[in-house]
């Protein structure tokens, strides 16, 4: 599964990409959340307040209760600011 | 019915031209458009802000600004929408975002290009980066804009 | 703060491609335009409409235009406005008229830009005339017009 | 005093501007309609229904109670229909 990460979840967790495979207790964006929390510092500073976040599957918009099994690609970041 | 993301300047004038132009063919009578700028200032006597850099997600952008557009499509009776929202640093006055829509009618016309607007605030993945005097900042999404978009909702029955 | 009324048309793009240089040089962050056109028919499915004419009441006109802009500004912070109203023989397609408002935020823009619309359509001294295939006739005014003036009305305390 | 006629008013009156005197008793707008409408046949089926015609009064939209002693110059024209 490919992780994405942008603005400043990017800054905090130092990468803007990564290839993971979580374990099978990992169903929702939430466990995934809490999962990639435990991989660094970093990680836990970008990941750990869910409050905080958005989330993707598969580019559309995903609530943390969001299943992920089988996705090919999930995304954090802060709430948008286009336009 | 036409998204772009592009990090290249475009040329309103030019672009709205031709947007008007199909409109007239297709019998339209009213085309509301919208240029979002990057703004000198915040507020008339507030501090100046510098330039802004805009990031976004390659992929989602396009698919959420499509499925954006084809909401007002099935909202209002459109004989066309353009939308095209630039990425990358920009300086203040620089256009960021030009949203058009024709209708037969004005109230389509207005009311779509506001919904458009109101929608890629808080649905497109972009993220504005500010430069300011004490440093960069990441620009924090604004709870009125949620509500706006909110406000385009049907109540449940 | 520009009104003109005039029979010659005009280039919207160019017009707007203006409007926009000045409203960033302003510093303002939002451009809402609208342009209204001899529509080619009266409904997706609707008879074709021919050319009409649009008579007006020089020197009236322009006065109500600049009050009705002056209106705008009183009600919203805006940094630039442009009415454009052509009057004369107009064929399906072209030009009748320009509104564009300029401010920091994209609300005072869009609503300035609404605002300026349902004034000039109920209180701007014109008047159409339609050709169609059994006639000539006067365009007649429509309630729905009179009550979109009206909601802009503050209640009466 | 000075009275110009708009669209199809002007077509049923038959003029686009006339120059009138009217007698001391015509005070309003409504007043003034009322004795124009004495003038021809096209100036009563021009101006005699009060409800469906707008006036104006130098320029500024007026009511049928609006006063028109001294002004320069009314206008009677149907509802507009701009934009």
């Amino acid at each position: 599964m490919k992780v994405l990460y942008f603005a400043w979840v990017r800054e905090k967790v130092g990468l803007d990409i990564e290839e993971v495979s979580p374990p099978d207790t990992v169903l929702t964006v939430g466990d995934l959340a809490a999962w990639l929390s435990t991989r660094s510092p970093g990680h836990k500073d970008g990941l750990s307040d869910l409050s905080r976040l958005r989330a993707a599957v598969d580019q559309d918009l995903a609530q943390p209760d969001s299943p992920v099994t089988g996705v090919a690609e999930v995304a954090f970041f802060p709430p948008m600011t286009g336009g | 019915m036409v998204v772009r993301v592009q990090a290249e300047d475009f040329d309103s004038g030019a672009e709205i031209a031709a947007f008007e132009r199909d409109a007239a063919l297709a019998g339209a009578g009213a085309v509301a458009t919208f240029t979002g700028l990057v703004r000198g200032r915040d507020g008339a006597d507030g501090p100046a802000i510098g330039a802004m850099t805009l990031e976004h997600y390659p992929g989602m952008t396009e698919r959420q600004l499509e499925a954006i557009e084809a909401q007002a499509r099935d909202r209002w009776p459109l004989t066309g929408t353009l939308i095209i929202h630039r990425h990358g640093r920009l300086e203040p006055g620089a256009r960021i975002v030009l949203v058009c829509a024709a209708s037969s009618h004005r109230e389509s016309a207005f009311e779509a290009c506001a919904f458009l607007m109101d929608w890629l605030k808080t649905k497109a993945p972009f993220w504005k980066r500010e430069e300011t005097p004490e440093g960069d900042r990441w620009v924090a999404a604004k709870a009125s804009d949620d509500a706006r978009a909110r406000a385009w909702v049907p109540p449940k029955s």
